[in-house]
């Protein structure tokens, strides 16, 4: 008790006064992360509050730079496209494919049809399983416990499908230059239509759980507002740059794969909140599911893997290519010297541009709604640091 | 040109993208929305969990699930063919070389005989490669998954552990319909009887 | 027994001091059992893994004042009401009217503040 | 003998004071019930292994880790106010119990005040909040604290209004008076509580309580996304056990037992041919139905934001409640009831 | 927002920037220029805000390590309505010195300081030169050539077959 009353004074003599002998308020610095739920992961932003409002946010990167571009100068293709899934960890299959494009471009490959359609099948099913985290852990955030939870139990089936196939559940390594490590063992085609068939009944929940609750409403139209101008000048991209009323998908814009051989719509938002961002988050899911059928249900025969050489030399020469990850944009600059390893590689992440625009958008907004945008700006560390 | 003058309508106007819109989602519904959601939780409450207890019920792994590396002693040839490609260099080898007689009072042959095979599961990445390679069928991914050690100097496992781990490799999975194996063999894949099945 | 008008406020003192023995036998109790490993980093405070700039304990602004005063006016309403709501039966008609216009004029206050946008965050 | 012991006066205090007692069980009780409907909400199991049957020695279990866990006051921490924040909010939260009926004569004590002195009691426990957050020297804690008593100004007044009209409703503000009025009305041997009068009543109630009891969605001032938990961020062991987690569960009981008692006929049984059931067993079936029903909100919904919740408050809970009042008024005028 | 062709966009941005840019070509899609470090900024805003253009999206900025020949620096730009590529390569002279495009995409902000902390390429004019994902006392430029992989340097290559193979790490 003794303690009490001198503290109080000791704060009372303290008291910061401005000149006209008023007391003053002072901005609070406060560290958001990196060890913060709302940052999943080790992301750090450094905001400064007056009361709970943010007058300043700066975003601190780099506690998980582990040098991707310095590895890749190490390893041969075959290496790299294991050591891409780890960028993106929860999109392995999507962080492949740009890498292995870039390399049969160069060499002049040409991939099986076979191939290319189970590329599209997985590809797609990794956006669903990256999109349902992060519809799960953006209801985490603002509170909603459930919708993760069930988002958990859809990725299920669709997870055993991929490890049925892969071996792997997160670092799928599957994508091989040419086409891909093996073909898929009986019963992927069922059991991947039985996880889209579940997914597509589960849909509705969620919209039910939370685009339709009138608190998620409250939390997040009109919060995080990204302009479409900005968002092009910072180089967003994927679902966030859509949510601000984009239309720009790499796999409309520059199909690769065969992309063009399928029926999907672009979900577009209307004002880029993060009503929006959730929004298409949903969307793109119902969209991949329809990928995903129709292209196992035109699933031909044929090889898994195109005519390569034992030894992967490339061609000297630089390339760029680039594919939608589920995040977003994400490309490679190759340039090979010649030789069965990169001289350069670039990786192009989509959560770098992406993070780089959330200072304008956490100026003036409040500390909850910072945890409703940081949420619906849906980045992966790994993929901002590579 | 700049994009905020080419808003969603405008945007759209090439025939292949068709897009969709949160118009209507985005109305106020009056509280609807809080019971429907309420109807699903209360939905689910009723029907069983789908979750199993993890260590009383274990659930199978697929044929191709990447536990551990499993080495088949006799099949190695010190080849270090695995040692090479591994992206990690995680696969220590030693061998030395050894003159054997095939059959009684013949030429001596000389065969390679393998000391050591050890590999640092602390460093390795799962990416398979070395089974891949291995052209003499020695490496095989088994399904043993719970071989956590207390310090990291213990997980480097060598000839004997990862003999061990044969004992359940699994066989090869049948593969999907319409599988016709490589274009041209490629890669020395393992199992050449893959194909046309 | 404690009886009475005050013994009933006697049992709550007594209640009191047992519920604080409850809490601070348990706490004695975790005190003898617990392991006291004291260590530098244990005692900084938490700012999300790394060193705290500035204090915790500074002027910040309260965007709440406004409805503070608010909340001081109509909880002297509140109290106001209690009696009223015990005898308003007795009293009839008469004390429902007079307190109607007392809750309106209160009720007007409310409007006032709404359309002033007091009601809305600064 | 016995009936010469049993009347005497502190026995009978004794006998009252062991309320205290169950306290603290009853507390480990709804936490497993409640990690047992979340997690079947969530289509999961929920504990399983200690004690065997269900895990029901869950929360058991987590309460005897609490007790031997190590205390931690950080060192820019004011220590004494930082130790005696527990005291300060279980106290608020157990004093609800005093004058909670469970019987005509089960009660520690009638207060002739009491719905009062309930919604006094009630608000204790923000002070230990705000002690908390105040004494950690932790940004996140003030930030909490500080919304801990922007909530208090929230919901104070809707929930003091909805009691009003309930006391209006049974012109008394004892509970045992209000019990006992929610047994006038029968109607084919029912007895009609004040629920159907007071509807709008008893959906302020709820909210109110909810905000209160600082539960989802009105969570804010221990966000565990945005402020990790909050006024009790620095707190350990045994002292975030009873600050947060003992006095969370135990003002829940005592608030839904307090709404049971308002607007469900708290120990007053369902219909006259039931009256042979004991009067705790009816107001520990109210109770658990409210309770349910703050669980199962918990377990749905995101969280508001505080300011919203303030808007909420003012613009819409305040006035519904000064309507609910003269609706109440008018009732009780009009000669038929 | 119609579809260029590549070869069409390569004519209009040959019309556009032909004078300050050399080896205006089509590959694999996209359209390449060799630009000069003295003109990319000019070249850059060009691409930006001419109208039939409108490369107005930032892809990515990286440096290349060539040696003896200097570092070269690549910037990507792509146009969201038109939907096409130009990827500007830039060969930067003896002082690995560049102006800064901040001026005219902000987001060329934080790949300028990656560019810089990991190859030593300066920005003319960067607002912030900071180090953006190493700390702040680290020293090197990590995606130099001569900056070694130290786990390759302080470790043998287990695939040699004869010491003499591991020496200097093997293959890296």
């Amino acid at each position: 008790m003794s303690s009490l009353i001198p503290t109080t004074d000791r704060w009372l003599s303290e008291a910061r006064l401005s000149g006209d002998g008023t007391l003053r308020t002072e901005e609070m610095v406060l560290n958001i992360g990196p060890q913060h739920p709302a940052t999943h992961g080790v992301l750090r932003v450094v905001v400064t509050l007056d009361g709970e409002k943010i007058v300043e946010a700066k975003p601190v990167i780099g506690y998980m730079h582990r040098g991707h571009e310095k590895l890749f100068e190490q390893r041969d293709f075959r290496q790299i496209t294991n050591l891409c899934s780890r960028m993106d960890w929860l999109s392995g299959i999507n962080n492949e494919i740009p890498a292995s494009l870039a390399v049969e471009r160069l060499m002049e490959i040409e991939v099986p049809r076979r191939a290319t359609f189970l590329r599209v099948i997985m590809a797609e099913i990794n956006r669903i399983l990256n999109h349902l985290m992060f519809t799960g852990s953006f209801g985490l955030e603002l509170g909603a416990t459930t919708p993760v939870m069930y988002a958990f139990r859809e990725r299920e089936l669709l997870q055993s499908a991929m490890e049925m196939a892969t071996g792997g559940r997160l670092h799928f390594g599957f994508i091989r230059p040419g086409g891909l490590k093996e073909d898929v063992p009986r019963g992927f085609v069922d059991l991947a239509l039985r996880g889209i068939r579940q997914l597509q009944r589960a849909i509705p929940d969620y919209e039910d759980l939370l685009i339709g609750n009138e608190i998620f409403k409250a939390r997040t139209v009109g919060v995080g507002l990204l302009d479409p101008d900005l968002a092009v000048e910072y180089g967003v991209s994927g679902p966030i740059l859509r949510a601000s009323g984009v239309p720009y998908d790499v796999r409309k814009a520059e199909p690769y794969l065969n992309y063009n051989e399928f029926d999907f719509n672009i979900p577009v938002g209307l004002h880029g909140d993060s009503f929006d961002r959730y929004w298409v988050l949903i969307q793109e899911m119902k969209e991949s599911a329809k990928i995903v059928e129709q292209a196992l249900m035109g699933l031909p025969s044929g090889s898994h893997i195109g005519q390569v050489p034992k030894r992967l030399t490339v061609p000297k020469g630089a390339i760029w290519a680039k594919a939608e990850n589920p995040l977003g944009e994400l490309g490679y600059y190759i340039v090979s010297d010649g030789d069965s390893r990169p001289y350069r590689m670039k990786a192009r992440t989509p959560s770098f541009s992406n993070i780089s625009v959330v200072p304008h958008m956490l100026r003036g907004a409040y500390v909850p709604d910072m945890v409703a945008v940081l949420g619906s700006m849906f980045f992966v560390v790994g993929d901002i640091d590579r | 040109m700049s994009v905020a003058e080419n808003r969603v309508d405008e945007l759209v106007t090439r025939e292949e993208i068709k897009t969709l819109s949160p118009g209507e989602a985005k109305r106020t519904t009056y509280g609807i929305g809080l019971i429907k959601g309420l109807g699903i939780t209360l939905r689910h409450m009723l029907k069983p969990a789908i979750t199993i207890q993890y260590p009383d019920v274990v659930d199978e792994l697929p044929a191709r699930s990447r536990g551990v590396i499993a080495l088949k002693q006799e099949n190695c040839t010190v080849c270090m063919l695995c040692a090479r490609e591994c992206p990690d260099w995680c696969i220590y080898i030693e061998g030395h070389k050894e003159a054997r007689e095939s059959v009684a009072g013949k030429r001596a042959k000389k065969f390679n005989v393998l000391d050591r095979f050890a590999i640092d599961y602390a460093l390795c990445m799962y990416c398979g490669i070395c089974v891949e390679v291995c052209p003499y069928d020695a490496l095989f991914w088994g399904q043993e998954d719970n071989y956590s050690e207390h310090d990291v100097v213990g997980l480097t496992h060598e000839m004997d552990k990862l003999s061990q781990w044969m004992y359940n490799v699994p066989p090869p999975v049948e593969l999907e319909l319409g599988a016709m194996g490589p274009e041209v063999k490629p890669l020395p894949t393992a199992a050449p009887a893959k194909e046309g099945s | 027994m404690p009886d009475g008008y005050f013994g009933s406020y006697l049992t709550l003192a007594i209640y009191s001091l047992a519920m604080i023995g409850l809490v601070g036998g348990t706490l004695g109790l975790n005190r003898l059992v617990s392991p006291k490993v004291p260590g530098k980093e244990k005692m900084t405070t938490y700012e999300s893994g790394v060193d705290p700039i500035g204090s915790g304990q500074s002027q910040t602004t309260i965007r709440y004042y406004m409805f503070a005063l608010l909340f001081v006016i109509f909880d002297v309403e509140a109290v106001f009401l209690f009696p009223w709501a015990v005898v308003f039966e007795e009293i009839g008609v008469f004390a429902f009217v007079e307190m109607m216009i007392f809750v309106a004029i209160l009720a007007l206050g409310l409007l006032y503040a709404w359309r002033k946008k007091v009601l809305d965050w600064i | 003998m016995i009936a010469e012991i049993l009347g005497n006066g502190y026995v009978q205090l004794g006998m009252k004071l062991g309320v205290l007692m169950i306290l603290l069980p009853a507390t480990l009780a709804l936490g497993w019930v409640e990690l047992k409907i979340g997690a079947h909400m969530q289509a999961r199991m929920g504990p399983m292994y200690p004690g065997g049957f269900h895990g029901w020695a869950q929360t058991l279990a987590d309460g005897i880790k609490f007790v031997l866990k190590e205390n931690i006051i950080p060192k820019n921490a004011d220590k004494s106010v930082f130790s005696m924040v527990p005291y300060v909010t279980m106290l608020g939260a157990a004093l609800i119990y005093v004058v909670i009926p469970a019987g005509e004569n089960l009660v520690i004590e009638n207060l002739e005040v009491g719905v009062f002195y309930v919604l006094a009691a009630s608000s204790i426990g923000v002070i230990g909040v705000l002690m908390a957050g105040w004494a950690s020297a932790n940004k996140y804690s003030m930030m909490g604290a500080l919304r801990a008593a922007a909530q208090l100004i929230a919901y104070e007044l809707p929930l003091v209004l909805a009691a009003a009209a309930v006391a209006m409703m049974a012109g008394s503000l004892s509970l045992v008076d209000i019990v006992e009025g929610q047994k006038q009305i029968v109607l084919a041997g029912f007895y009609i509580p004040f629920l159907p009068f007071q509807i709008i009543g008893f959906v302020i109630f709820l909210i109110a309580a909810t905000a209160e009891m600082t539960r989802p969605p009105f969570d804010m001032p221990v966000a565990e996304a945005e402020l990790i938990t909050g006024a009790f961020t620095e707190y350990t062991g045994i002292r975030f056990a009873f600050s947060l987690f003992a006095a969370e569960y135990i003002t829940m009981i005592g608030l839904s037992a307090f709404g049971a008692t308002m607007f469900l006929g708290g120990y007053a049984p369902l219909h006259t041919a039931l009256e042979f059931i004991p009067g705790i067993v009816w107001l520990l079936a109210k109770t658990g139905t409210i309770l349910f029903l703050l669980i199962w909100i918990r377990w749905t919904f995101p969280r508001l934001r505080e300011d919203q919740l303030q808007k909420f408050a003012w613009k819409v809970l305040i006035p519904l409640s000064l309507v609910n009042i003269f609706i109440t008024g008018a009732l009780k005028l009009t000669p038929w009831i | 927002m119609e579809r260029v062709e590549p070869e069409e966009f390569s004519r209009r941005v040959s019309a556009k920037i032909g004078d300050l840019a050399t080896d205006v070509e089509v590959k694999y899609g996209h359209v390449w220029a060799k630009v000069d470090p003295a003109r990319i900024v000019d070249v850059v805003s060009a691409l930006k805000t001419a109208p039939d253009l409108a490369c107005g999206y930032l892809t990515f900025l990286a440096g290349v390590d060539w040696q003896e020949e200097g570092f070269e620096v690549v910037v990507t730009v792509y146009s969201v309505t038109n939907e096409n590529t130009v990827i500007l390569s830039v060969s930067l002279g003896a002082d690995a010195t560049m102006p800064t495009l901040t001026g005219v995409f902000r987001s060329a902000e934080w790949h300028e300081r990656e560019a810089h902390e990991m190859f030593g390429i300066n920005f003319d004019g960067h607002p912030n030169p900071e180090k953006l994902y190493l700390p702040e006392d680290f020293e090197g430029h990590p995606l130099r050539k001569d900056f070694r992989l130290a786990s390759r340097v302080f470790k043998p290559w287990p695939g040699a077959k004869d010491p003499s193979e591991a020496a200097g790490g093997g293959r890296a």
